[in-house]
């Protein structure tokens, strides 16, 4: 927790030991606008053929506007480093499940078992 | 008596505080609606304790069967419930939670020098979810039982068994929910409600291990849950992802299910290590050997728990190199285990002994776990594996883990912190008589069982060949003595409510917050917010406030 | 941060707590922090719960691809895309109530809880919509599972449009698995979109009351952080359940 | 002894003298696994050793009567590193050690004779290429690999022979293998030990370990008059498999003549090789296994050929050296007794599935 800020620009506002960081609703709209062209932009992208580049493409689409989200309409950048911290460790479990797992799928077409 | 560290108050003058959280409001709702951390560890450690003693039944109705080669005492089917019903009354309601919900929901806020945890609320909630899967799975019970084994094994569970497979699977989900937001609810606390000077290297080696489990069920057992959620959709509307007729895969569902289950047995040891990192430290009045190194190991043990899941599945068609991978690995995770031991038992060093009964079950302990962990590494070494699997090797292994070492070390601090939850002593003798009679009934049962599974017996066998019938007529000889050891703490702590000995703030002269407060506690847990200024197990402390204290009452 | 305002804390005396401190926080701030930190690590759980069903996901659409574009082919763009507008619009309503309770704006808040109890309730008549097509074609896997849109794509407008020939038989079976993924993935979503239409109905009679713009936003946040959640995942599950292979 | 209770004398009479502390060693493997277990049994008490010793003589020395003040001792990092370095290399040799026995165990040598198991509810199905069947037994020359290959028709079992020290799982839909060479004739426990429902623990049998001889004779006397590979052929016969998989010039289907073992390449790309798995794939699911060069046109038998047929199919074309037998199949297809070939293998669908199981509704 950071030292409390009394640079109070509320008046009235109430006690928090944090900065309590309120993003402004021009970045929420910056933000929606970035969807919206994501979510284009992938549908768009699915009816090219780009061969092996497809699902991927499409799955960076899709990471870049979940971190926008992330980020910016649930305050992540903002936030404490406990609160990023988790949101990776959430990450990492979630990787190693798909990734170990996977792993061992496709490492089954190598050997003979 | 100088070889006992016990210090009692005068008994003719000494009395229970008359402000205590038991006291404090009355009657069943005050305890239904409670948001006190204290009173719901009561609630669950009633409810543990019934379906221990469910569970523990029908252990002894598996013992009982397998007395005989044949299947004479119940029909196989009978017997496949039975041992499905004590797998998964044992496991989810009893193992997951015994240590954490009990002693981890009563003493974690205390120990940290919080009033109480994070989110009461949710708390209870928790303890209303496990109820409700308690039920849910005695409901099983009395509708026919549920014959997948624990394990729910596809595609068994999913299509080949007509028993109430879905009933059992809702009772693991809502008691997986019990364990979810049980762990969530602990690091939330470790995290924000530490008392001033309470650093993360000052607190308790329980709390470390209750914070290093708690990861576990956070981020595990969802994923239990939605492996259960798929096998029950598969049930009832026949989705294909386990099917192999419909171009599933059912070794999915192995990696799922591991996935939780794996670390799950983290989950129910890790808070048992806690337990004994305190009483270890408490008996020979001696800071725990290598805190920090016993600290991380608890961390070490959570992130590794992760990678090692398919060691189950070795010889179930994984390939050879993820085996080799999560052989590896595993043989990783074996040390963190080794390193407590060994400082647990140079904590002895240079100490000053004493064996009241929670030394004793820790002794206990040392040594069962000791051999369950090791006996681990002939399991996560691939090549004894494939002979060691699905056999006895496996059952004596876990059990040894998990009831020599889980239940000696729930036992332990149920004995060490019985005085700070009621403020009465249990009596010493028998229970040192019951720790001992535990000790032996225990590896008489399980001992056998390690031989057994080398000979090639496989586990959840109704019926044997003859030959393995006399190691099997010693284990179930064992459980008998075990079955008494563990009724007689039952009855003498149910005795020591009322007749126990005045225990005091600090019996034990032990060093945690939670002993610097009286017996049984506020509600508020202290009067006033302590204020940490000493490290933890800090024993020279502990003297200077006793000499402090007799300073200013002479 | 120009464009972000920063609401300055004040020391408070420790015995003037507000009345939504619970007794055993030591100040409000400890309270937020704790409550909010709790969330995060429900959405962990959420994360893992989900991970199962992505994990299964990427399996079989390793394994059988070609039964995965033509299932996918059956799913409409138009409403998919429209649901996906839907729910990020219906994000930024409520993002956009979290800041009207954090500015304590009473009047907005309702409106943009109200909005995205809207969108969300749109959301799941479209997809009300689109399982009603399933069943109607069969598509939902089980006992009444039919093949003719992947073995006869002629007879079927949305494979026809696609331009899908026929399949093979062994692998028209394997669409039921994917039409067993998009209902296990599809559903759980929309489980958690009704348990949060529920809580935003709630939430829309309290704030009418005036809860939630005293200074305690600490509900509208998490239940923010929960909205935000179950769209990011609709986020992927859109590309991948809807959007494979429509070049061919 | 008067005072011990005749039973309990008896008892212990039988136990001594039935006493043994594993199973007898009766394949190659076995000693092998043995030596790492022994190994593990040795580590496993000089560790338990150590630390009980460590405890009793801790708890005499330093009890409360004889050291009445305990010496505060924050930790050692040398004495922790020793704790942490030492166990963690005997497992890494412990680790190294047992990946080497179990790459043994699971990878059959080339000249393996190969018997098929199928498991299911709750029988092992054994067949040998000669066309032997057994039930719950298993019949094996001494002094010879033998590899098993195994599939399960309903749920997971788990073929398990203590005494060779070997166990794999019979998974549905996929086979798997695992070998050994007897050594000691005699008669030793065959077990499922994967739970499989209800009668789990009455799926066991009996493996016989014969000297070459003897199992020679036992072979012919016990064979059933066609062998594996021709009741695979009279199925390839019967579901005129024969009609694409020929030599003529305009054959829909490649030939498979000499095609097991051979590297295949593929149309999606890359190539495979023709392996027993392969070729049941290759049966149930063809599209997802197209040669390079066909189309994709071979319909799907799942559902149509049991296990046991698959098994058939599959041994016949691994014999398959010549074209030759094919061609005279295809003329003889349509003067085969219709019942005959379905008769002998094509079978229903596993017993205990539900009836629209895998069922095609259109």
């Amino acid at each position: 927790m950071s030292q409390p800020n009394l640079n109070d620009q509320d008046g009235q506002g109430h006690h928090v030991a944090h900065e309590h960081h309120i993003v402004s609703p021009k970045i929420y709209l910056v933000i929606l606008l970035a969807l919206l062209v994501g979510t284009a932009l992938t549908v768009w992208a699915s009816y090219i053929d780009l061969g092996i580049l497809n699902p991927i493409l499409a799955l960076a689409i899709a990471c870049t506007k979940a971190t926008l989200v992330v980020l910016f309409f649930m305050h992540v950048k903002y936030a404490t480093k406990l609160t990023k911290l988790t949101v990776g460790a959430g990450v990492f479990t979630f990787l190693i499940l798909v990734g170990m797992t996977l792993a061992d799928y496709f490492s089954r077409a190598w050997g003979r078992w | 008596m100088s070889d006992t560290i016990v210090s009692l108050p005068d008994q003719s003058t000494a009395r229970i505080p008359k402000v205590n959280f038991m006291s404090k409001e009355n009657g069943l709702l005050s305890w239904l609606l409670t948001g006190d951390h204290k009173r719901i560890a009561i609630l669950y450690l009633i409810s543990i304790t019934f379906f221990f003693f469910i569970g523990g039944a029908l252990a002894g109705l598996i013992r009982l069967e397998l007395l005989t080669p044949q299947s004479d005492l119940m029909a196989t089917d009978t017997y496949n419930k039975v041992f499905t019903m004590h797998g998964i009354v044992m496991i989810f309601l009893f193992l997951v939670p015994s240590v954490p919900a009990t002693l981890g929901n009563f003493f974690i806020p205390m120990m940290i020098g919080a009033k109480d945890l994070a989110l009461p609320k949710i708390n209870l909630l928790s303890w209303y979810l496990y109820v409700g899967g308690g039920i849910l799975v005695l409901y099983t019970m009395m509708t026919g039982g549920v014959d997948t084994g624990w394990t729910f094994t596809t595609p068994l569970s999913t299509h080949y068994v007509n028993t109430n497979v879905l009933s059992t699977g809702l009772a693991v989900f809502i008691a997986g929910f019990s364990s979810i937001f049980t762990g969530l609810n602990f690091i939330v606390t470790i995290h924000k409600m530490r008392a001033p000077g309470m650093t993360w290297f000052r607190m308790p080696l329980f709390v470390w291990a209750h914070y290093a489990a708690s990861i576990l069920m956070v981020l595990g057992t969802p994923v239990l849950a939605i492996a259960i959620v798929l096998v029950a959709l598969e049930r009832t509307i026949g989705i294909g992802v386990f099917d192999p007729t419909k171009g599933g895969d059912p070794l999915l569902f192995q990696h799922l299910f591991w996935f939780y289950s794996h670390p799950a047995v983290y989950i129910m040891i890790l808070p048992g290590m806690g337990v004994i990192s305190e009483t270890i430290s408490t008996f020979s009045r001696k800071r725990v050997f290598g805190y920090t190194a016993v600290a991380f190991s608890s961390v070490a043990i959570a992130v590794f728990g992760f990678f090692v899941w398919a060691h189950h599945m070795f010889i179930m068609g994984i390939s050879n190199y993820s085996m080799l991978v999560f052989s590896l690995l595993t043989m990783l995770v074996a040390v963190p285990s080794a390193i407590k031991i060994f400082n647990w038992a140079f904590t002895l060093y240079k100490g000053s002994i004493t064996f009241e009964t929670p030394m004793l079950y820790t002794f206990g302990f040392m040594g069962l776990f000791t051999i369950g962990g090791l006996t681990g590494v002939f399991l996560g070494s691939s090549g004894t594996d494939i002979h060691l699997t699905e056999t006895y090797f496996i059952v004596a292994h876990f059990h040894f883990v998990m009831v020599g070492g889980m239940l000696m070390a729930f036992l332990a601090g149920i004995h060490f912190w019985w005085p700070k939850m009621t403020g009465r002593m249990y009596p010493e003798k028998i229970s040192q008589l019951a720790a001992v009679v535990t000790f032996i009934g225990f590896n008489l049962t399980f001992f056998p069982q390690f031989i057994l599974g080398t000979l090639g017996m496989p586990r959840r066998y109704a019926s044997y060949p003859p030959e393995f019938q006399i190691l099997n007529v010693f284990s179930t000889a064992g459980a008998t003595i075990l079955g008494v050891g563990y009724l007689l703490p039952v009855l003498y702590l149910v005795w020591s409510l009322k007749y126990g000995e005045i225990a005091g703030n600090n019996p034990w002269q032990a060093t945690g917050l939670e002993w610097q407060t009286q017996s049984p506690p506020l509600t508020e847990n202290f009067a006033e917010i302590p204020i940490m200024d000493h490290e933890a197990y800090d024993y020279e402390w502990l003297e200077a406030q006793k000499e402090k204290e007799v300073a200013s009452v002479g | 941060m120009s464009d972000s305002r920063v609401i300055a804390p004040v020391e408070a005396a420790h015995h003037e707590h507000p009345p939504y401190q619970r007794h055993h926080f030591e100040t409000y701030a400890q309270q937020e922090d704790a409550t909010n930190f709790a969330m995060w690590l429900f959405l962990l759980t959420e994360i893992m719960f989900f991970g199962g069903l992505f994990t299964a996901y990427l399996i079989y659409r390793n394994w059988y691809y070609p039964a995965f574009v033509a299932g996918s082919h059956q799913l409409s763009i138009p409403l998919g895309g429209l649901n996906t507008l839907l729910l990020i619009t219906s994000s930024f309503t409520m993002a956009m109530g979290v800041w009207c309770a954090e500015t304590k704006k009473q009047g907005g808040l309702v409106l943009c809880l109200i909005l995205t109890f809207i969108l969300g309730l749109g959301f799941l008549g479209i997809k009300t919509i689109e399982y009603g097509e399933k069943i109607e074609k069969h598509h939902v896997p089980g006992f009444h599972y039919s093949l003719q849109s992947f073995l006869d794509p002629d007879s079927d407008e949305a494979a026809k449009a696609a331009g899908d020939k026929p399949m093979a038989l062994d692998m028209a079976r394997h669409t039921e698995v994917y039409f067993s993924l998009y209902f296990a993935m599809t559903g759980m979503h929309a489980v958690h979109m009704i348990i949060g239409i529920a809580i935003l109905a709630f939430m829309i009679f309290r704030a009418r009351a005036g809860a939630y713009t005293t200074g305690h936003v600490t509900f509208v946040e998490n239940f923010g952080l929960y909205w935000h959640f179950v769209d990011i995942v609709w986020i992927f599950l859109f590309p991948l359940l809807y959007l494979i292979s429509r070049h061919q | 002894m008067s005072h011990i209770s005749p039973i309990i004398w008896q008892f212990l009479v039988k136990w001594m003298t039935n006493f043994a502390l594993f199973p007898p060693e009766a394949s190659k493997i076995a000693p092998q696994m043995d030596a790492l277990y022994f190994f593990m049994v040795l580590v496993s008490l000089i560790g338990l050793t150590i630390v009980i010793l460590l405890v009793i003589s801790f708890s005499l020395l330093y009890s409360k009567k004889r050291h009445p003040v305990a010496v505060q001792i924050e930790g050692s990092t040398l004495l922790e590193a020793t704790w942490t370095i030492i166990p963690l290399g005997l497992f890494l040799m412990m680790f190294v050690w047992g990946s080497l026995i179990y790459f043994r165990v699971y990878t059959p040598p080339a000249n393996a004779m190969n018997i098929y198991v199928v498991g299911k509810q709750w029988m092992w199905k054994i067949e040998h290429p000669g066309g032997q069947h057994e039930i719950n037994a298993l019949h094996v020359p001494t002094g010879r690999a033998v590899q098993l290959t195994i599939i399960s028709q309903d749920v997971f079992h788990s073929f398990s022979i203590p005494a060779f020290r070997v166990k794999r799982e019979a998974i549905p839909g996929r086979y798997t293998t695992v070998w050994f060479e007897a050594t000691t004739p005699g008669t030793y426990h065959l077990f499922c030990t994967q739970y499989c429902g209800t009668e789990h623990s009455h799926m066991i049998g009996d493996v016989v370990v014969m000297t070459p001889e003897d199992f020679n004779r036992w072979l012919t006397s016990s064979t059933s008059g066609a062998s594996l590979a021709q009741n695979g052929e009279k199925l390839f016969a019967s579901l005129s498999c024969a009609a694409c998989h020929n030599t003529r010039p305009d054959a829909r289907g490649p030939s498979l003549a000499n095609v097991y073992g051979a590297k295949l390449p593929l149309s999606s790309g890359g190539t495979v090789l023709a392996d027993d798995a392969f070729l049941r794939e290759a049966i149930l699911n063809p599209s997802q296994h197209i040669t390079q060069g066909y189309a994709p046109i071979m319909p799907t038998y799942q559902g149509q050929v049991s296990e046991e047929g698959v098994i058939a199919l599959v041994e016949y074309i691994k014999n398959l050296n010549s074209d030759y037998r094919v061609q005279q199949t295809t003329n003889t297809t349509e003067l085969l007794p219709e019942s005959e070939g379905k008769a002998a293998a094509a079978g229903q669908k596993p017993a205990g599935t539900k009836p629209a199981q895998g069922m095609v509704k259109q």
